[in-house]
């Protein structure tokens, strides 16, 4: 998922308000002398929904935004598609064409080829049956109706809908509903995905076969997914970049370890507190370099080298790299036993290594069962770094 | 009478001026109408043509030819054995009662008619919808038409276009045509937003949002109005034998002449056949193409 | 409206108008089927009311013939119609003309002689009760904007009814009139109104008309009776009123025969009072009554037809 | 006529059948109307005497406390000064064209028969959404009153009740009544089945929920019912004058058959001001206390 | 909140069944004969909702449903106030009451002061302002507006809405709807609450929040809370007891630990495989008993001791009961120092105590950072058991 990011930005957001309500032009003003949220709304009835905001989005990435309920997460995504149309600012889309300029026809291009959306309601229609809704998109575009009645179908299928098709959304129970309108804007191909709370009726398994489907989605066609959720866990596990809002503001925006272990306020800070770590971080972000390098070839050798380190074990390079951890107590059993040959595979500990990208979560019973740090080792066999216990430690009492 | 007080009686226009201007302006109209009233009438005469052709063709087939006909299309159309069947022997009643010819006339004038204001109307109720301006407009014009009373009307009508079919149908479709687009406007501005948004947002043009989600999200109210502009042109029928549209108000008007009230009612109740009829094929037909909203 | 074109002895394409009382059906419809089988003309009949008709013949020319049009009902629009050439009178529709007056139903008269009078009438105002104002007495007078409306309401002042606490109420139309006769004849209660004859009320129903004891003043009906701008109306008793068969200038011109014809068609009330009560009760239409008119009343029909003709028609009846 | 073949002519009842059958039941009713015609009368004279009263009022009482009183109600009740304004010009209008004491006549009348139809017509609405077997009784009932042509029963109904207020008041409510009917019935069919859920859940009685979501919820769709039922009141004035009701209706009729057309569009445009009177105050008053769902 | 459960059960389900569709009367012997839901969807266009479903909820607990999405869960909840009539079996409240027998005046009382109902999809009333809204179950009692209002804006601004009372539903966003629906249920005082996915629309913060508000709610007032929630981790947070439904059926039923510990079925498992194991168990489903007791009043006569054992630590008893635990190491140097005394304080090892209802997560740190097992002590300061490294790695890496 990290992929590069230095990639051209594919919707830059400049400068964006939004007021609701009828004179929000009016009351505008208000907004940039700096009154608050609630203060606009007890002396206007007008809701500030976004303030200021400035953001980029590159393309291929998955960009999560996170927020209290309320703080102008929808708000912020019926821009993109200009369901809304902002107070003040501009959506610059492809860098330069800024969508408020587009013609109608432009405008239901891009809503049609580069853009589907999740709605945090679902928006279903109630007249069409759950294969209409699913195909509504291509129907739109204009696809014929075998073709987009197939394609929908696979989609209905991926997402665990078969046998429904001839429903009608009332007959739906909440997360089949949301099901549907995740089928419908699979179906379209467009390579931005507006996802609002689009996971949030599903039930663990379902959600997880989602996730992943999103996941592939994007490695294998490169889609841009703008994804709000309220589940730290889910934002950490899709998440590119997380950006977080607060009553209208964005407060922070960066990768997910940057947000959980440098939040910029107190806001995000609390707001992340709750988040399971061990499952939010990869040991990457948590090991050590790995210090103790044993790279004497003979035995004695390195027992003499070890036992100069302060610690009673060693990682063992030899010319093609690092092969395994041995132990002080091994070398001296073997000594004792007079064996004055080469280090070999067989005197290595019999321990799994672990790679930079696996979740911290996943390593801790091992760490826990090893009393020694353990190998970080990538997958071409390279050794990264290690693992102590300590350090795992430390990253999860850090609140 | 003597001293009237503006306190007592509203200071009225003087009695003179307001003959002269009635006068003027009826003359005036006069004039118009005996200028351009040839050539308006030309402007319709294919309709007319139209209307006559249609009503030889109901009056002059076999009774049972056209009965077959009618019971067919309420089939094709409703999909319910039990209206056709219901149909079919309501129109035998009428056949049996001495009022087939009378009933043919009328089902003609009434048809197209009603299609005509159904199919003026829910456009109309659609641009009405979709502006506030366009409403404000149409609003007090439809008020008009429903109020202003036929004869106030009739009689001008008749000068311009003179009696018979055609001023019959105008007549029919200005009183008609008010809650079909009433309703339709309403129903269209109802519609869900979110369904709507949600619409929009998968690019949508403004046709498509109409067609396929505005419409059928409205049916029960367009419905509703296409209801009401068949039960109003129905009622309209004896006004339309006034100024010389044949079928069923004229015996109506007869008997209520002559006192002769069961020919009154059993026409009366031939006029209600087709009423029902129209209806409920319509509603049926509505039902049948969309009914996971109706029964919403 | 297309008539010049047309030779003078062919007859073409005629329009009737068939009106909704009982009398100028059947007239309708003797004179569809006379002018059909006597003048091969292609009879076609349209509805309407005399409003509709009257404007629709000045103005356009359609339908050609009116049968049987009262004066009473839009006299001004056709005299001017006539005036205009437009409209031509064929003739008198009822020879002995229509007959007006203020009614009261028979069963009073039988009751008390008196009641034939107006003095009697007035005597018994209180019989007449008011239907909104039970301390009023009611006149029903001729349906507003009718021609009749302006001679009722001045004989009405004529007769100082106002001062014998009758209140005149409107009936709106012809059916008011005609429901509240019906009212009063099912009760048997009193009723006092305008009404004209021959008509299907009177037929069915037996009123006697009231005399005032003035008898005509033709002079003084014209000029100020029924004239909108008489201050000082005297009682007179109606003279007979015009009802006349009314035909548009261009049928005048196409089909002189047949506007012939239509001259001299015309009925005595005592014939016309006899069809309508056969009508009555046969509750038969104007087309029934117009088979049993031509059957029964050979004599009188004949002579309004020259005998070719007569013969055509009479095979055409037989065919029927 | 001879040898008619039933492939050409319906196959019809017999001519003296037909005309027996008409003559006993035109003597059944005869009967019947001498036997209670009375009786029904004496029951309506209470509100014969309050219609007469109410009239009387508004004809009698100076034209600008009238007018006053008027305008009024209309504020209150829209709390609308755009309106009132208009409706103040308007009635001035009226007033100086000479139409006052025939538009209070009018206003007398139409007043009541409104309230009566709105009155009746939501509660039945309410039941026939309720129970299907109400509104399959209803509906047909209702096609009935609304296409039955008012000419069939104008005569009948006067001959049991006499001419005037009341016969007319009936007539005007039996063809108006039935748009209120329906679209209550539709607008409470509906409703947000989830709302009413919510309603259900949190143990609101069926009144309850009938007075606090069904009837708010359904409002856009009622108010369209009463604009309707308003109009078709409205549009009876001259059919109920017919009959001896008083007002703008008789100067029309008096209009059509003289000919006088600017003196027709006068009244008929003075109906017009009663018509927009109703309407707009009664949506602004809609509006006014329910105007989230208006806005819906 | 683990409350005795031996109290008489408050509803109780017996033979549940639902069936939707037209004629779920006449198809409901399919699902006797034991056809599947999607056989008898494929067969007859019904769906199953429900089947054979048979529960105790008891007075006082918090009930929580999950299962996947479709599987009946808000059709089971509908039941209990009887929004849905079942097409066969019976729910008796009270233990005694069927409610499909209550008349119509029982069932309004019911519903107005014994259950109260947050919604999946909120159903708010559009045309009632927010404080309405909140106000609306009271409206139906007959509650007073002044006191109606009152409440509803205190609970209005514990759902933390304070100033949105005179906006309307459609203003809202999501999360900030279903908090008025919340307020709603909280504002009627009954003491059942039906919660269908209560808290799926809300951001981690205010979930949290309103956890803390229920678990409050409950143990002051002692409400019933019957909670459906796809949250593992919340219902684990939340639950007396879990029950488990998958397409209809009920699979399992028991306390938090049960359910993950000893999953009844495959099912339950891969439900649960995710579940944040450290966050859900506590201490004392993982601690095993502490074996190595030194009870020798004096410093040689422990250090004896412990050298008996396998293990270079021990758990100090005195006549007071357990004092701290003692390193042989500390032992020795005592006894090379000389000290011939008894063992005191100051021997003891500086750690914490952890208690045995900590959630395992919370004692993770300290257990990688501590070499030997940590003592569990309760409050009054009774050991009741070790936490190894090893037996939380074993639990942790169970699945
Ligand atoms: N009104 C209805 N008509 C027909 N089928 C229905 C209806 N309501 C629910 N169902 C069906 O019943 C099943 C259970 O629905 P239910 O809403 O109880 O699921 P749920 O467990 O709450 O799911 P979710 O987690 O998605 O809300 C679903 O398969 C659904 O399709
Ligand atoms: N149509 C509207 N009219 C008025 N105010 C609105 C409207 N839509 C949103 N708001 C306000 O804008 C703010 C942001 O709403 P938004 O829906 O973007 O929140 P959100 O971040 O998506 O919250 P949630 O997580 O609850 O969905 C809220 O305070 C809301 O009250
Ligand atoms: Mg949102
Ligand atoms: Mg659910």
């Amino acid at each position: 998922m990290t992929q590069a990011t230095e990639v051209k930005p594919l919707i830059r957001v400049k400068n964006l308000y939004q007021l609701f309500g009828k004179d929000a032009k009016k009351h505008i003003h208000l907004v940039h002398e700096g009154k608050s949220k609630d203060e606009i709304l007890a002396q206007t009835g007008h809701t500030l929904g976004l303030k200021d905001i400035n953001l980029e989005i590159n393309k291929g990435e998955t960009f999560v935004i996170m927020g209290l309920s309320g703080s102008g997460k929808s708000t912020l995504i019926r821009h993109f598609n200009r369901l809304i149309d902002p107070t003040e600012g501009s959506i610059l889309i492809d860098d330069d064409q800024d969508i408020l300029t587009l013609s109608t026809k432009e405008l239901q291009h891009l809503r049609r080829k580069r853009m589907s959306m999740v709605f945090q309601r679902f928006g279903l229609m109630p007249h069409r049956t759950v294969l209409e809704n699913s195909a509504y998109g291509l129907s739109v575009q204009g696809v014929s109706k075998a073709e987009r009645n197939k394609k929908a179908t696979e989609w209905l299928e991926i997402v665990g809908l078969k046998g429904y098709e001839k429903q009608y959304p009332s007959q739906l129970s909440g997360g089949q509903q949301q099901r549907v309108g995740l089928a419908r804007a699979f179906c379209t191909d467009a390579d931005i995905l507006l996802m609002d709370e689009a996971f949030s009726a599903l039930d663990p398994l379902i959600r997880s076969e989602m996730q992943d489907q999103l996941v592939e989605l994007q490695e294998t066609l490169n889609k841009t997914i703008i994804f709000i959720t309220h589940d730290l866990d889910e934002a950490l596990r899709l998440g590119d970049r997380i950006a977080i809002l607060k009553d209208g503001e964005l407060i922070q925006v960066g990768t997910p370890e940057k947000i959980l272990l440098e939040p910029a306020t107190d806001y995000v800070e609390a707001f992340v507190k709750d988040v399971n770590r061990a499952r939010a971080l990869t040991v990457e972000t948590v090991m050590k370099p790995a210090k103790h390098r044993i790279t004497e070839e003979s035995i004695a050798g390195a027992l003499a080298q070890m036992r100069k380190m302060p610690e009673d074990y060693g990682y063992y390079f030899n010319d093609d790299g690092y092969q395994g951890v041995i132990l002080q107590e091994t070398l001296e059993a073997a000594t004792k036993d007079g064996n004055t040959g080469n280090v070999s595979d067989e005197f290595m500990e019999d321990i799994d290594n672990i790679s930079p990208s696996d979740i911290l979560e996943s390593v801790i019973p091992e760490t826990l069962n090893t009393d020694y740090p353990l190998p970080v080792v990538d997958d071409k066999g390279k050794l990264q770094g290690q693992l102590s216990q300590s350090s795992v430690a430390d990253v999860l009492s850090n609140p | 009478m003597a001293e009237k007080s503006w306190l007592t009686d509203f200071p009225q226009m003087d009695r003179d001026d307001l003959v002269a201007i009635r006068k003027s302006l009826d003359g005036t109209y006069r004039d118009f109408s005996r200028e351009y009233g040839e050539m308006i009438e030309g402007f319709f005469d294919p309709l007319l043509q139209f209307l006559v052709a249609f009503e030889k063709l109901l009056v002059n087939s076999p009774w049972w030819a056209v009965l077959i006909a009618i019971i067919g299309l309420v089939y094709l159309v409703s999909r319910s054995w039990k209206l056709s069947v219901g149909i079919t022997v309501a129109m035998c009643a009428v056949g049996y009662f001495g009022m087939w010819e009378d009933t043919m006339r009328t089902l003609s004038i009434i048809t197209v008619s009603t299609l005509t204001s159904i199919v003026l109307g829910i456009p109309i109720g659609i641009l009405m919808a979709r502006s506030n301006r366009v409403q404000s407009i149409v609003t007090p014009t439809l008020d008009i038409m429903q109020t202003m009373p036929a004869f106030v009307y009739l009689v001008p009508v008749v000068m311009l276009l003179g009696i018979g079919k055609i001023p019959g149908l105008i007549a029919v479709v200005i009183y008609a045509i008010a809650p079909v687009i009433r309703l339709t406007n309403l129903g269209i501005r109802m519609v869900d937003s979110e369904v709507l948004e949600a619409a929009t947002a998968y690019g949508a043009t403004p046709f498509q949002r109409l067609i396929r989600v505005q419409l059928p999200l409205s049916l029960p109210n367009i419905m509703a109005g296409v209801n009401q502009t068949i039960m109003m042109a129905l009622s309209m029928v004896v006004i339309a034998s006034m100024i010389g549209v044949k079928g069923l108000g004229q015996p109506v008007l007869k008997s209520i002449t002559n006192q002769y009230f069961t020919m009154g009612l059993l026409n009366g109740l031939a006029i209600v056949v087709l009423a029902i009829m129209f209806d409920r094929t319509s509603q049926a037909y509505a039902k049948r193409t969309n009914n996971r909203v109706s029964s919403h | 409206a297309d008539t010049e074109k047309k030779t003078a002895t062919e007859c073409g394409d005629v329009t009737i108008a068939e009106m909704n009382w009982k009398s100028a059906s059947l007239t309708a419809h003797i004179d569809k089927f006379i002018l059909t089988n006597g003048y091969d003309c292609k009879v076609e009949m349209v509805p309407g009311g005399t409003e509709a008709i009257g404007t629709s013949m000045v103005e356009k020319g359609e339908p050609d013939i009116a049968p049987e049009l009262w004066a009473n009902a839009m006299k001004e629009a056709i005299d001017k119609g006539v005036a205009e050439k437009r409209l031509r009178y064929a003739g008198k529709s009822l020879s002995d003309g229509g007959e007006e007056g203020f009614w009261v139903p028979k069963y009073m008269v039988d009751e008390n002689p008196k009641m034939a009078t107006i003095e009697g009438v007035i005597e018994n105002a209180k019989l007449f009760t008011h239907p909104e104002d039970k301390s009023k007495s009611a006149f029903y007078g001729c349906p507003a904007g009718w021609n009749c409306e302006i001679s009722s309401g001045h004989l009405f002042k004529a007769l100082k009814l106002g001062d014998a606490n009758f209140d005149l109420v409107d009936p709106g139309s012809a059916a008011g009139l005609d429901g509240s006769i019906a009212r009063a004849f099912e009760r048997k209660i009193p009723w006092f109104g305008y009404y004209w004859a021959p008509t299907a009320i009177l037929g069915k129903y037996e009123m006697v008309k009231v005399d005032f004891g003035s008898g005509i003043d033709k002079e003084e009906f014209l000029n100020c009776t029924s004239s909108k701008d008489c201050k000082d109306p005297k009682v007179t008793m109606y003279p007979p009123s015009l009802v006349t068969t009314v035909t548009t200038e261009g049928f005048a011109i196409r089909a002189p025969e047949a506007f012939d014809y239509l001259s001299k068609r015309s009925f005595t009330n005592a014939d016309m009072n006899v069809v309508l009560a056969w009508m009555e009760e046969n509750q038969a239409d104007g087309e029934v009554a117009m088979e049993h008119y031509l059957e029964e009343n050979e004599a009188a029909w004949t002579a309004w037809v020259s005998e070719d003709v007569a013969t055509k028609v009479k095979k055409a009846l037989k065919a029927l």
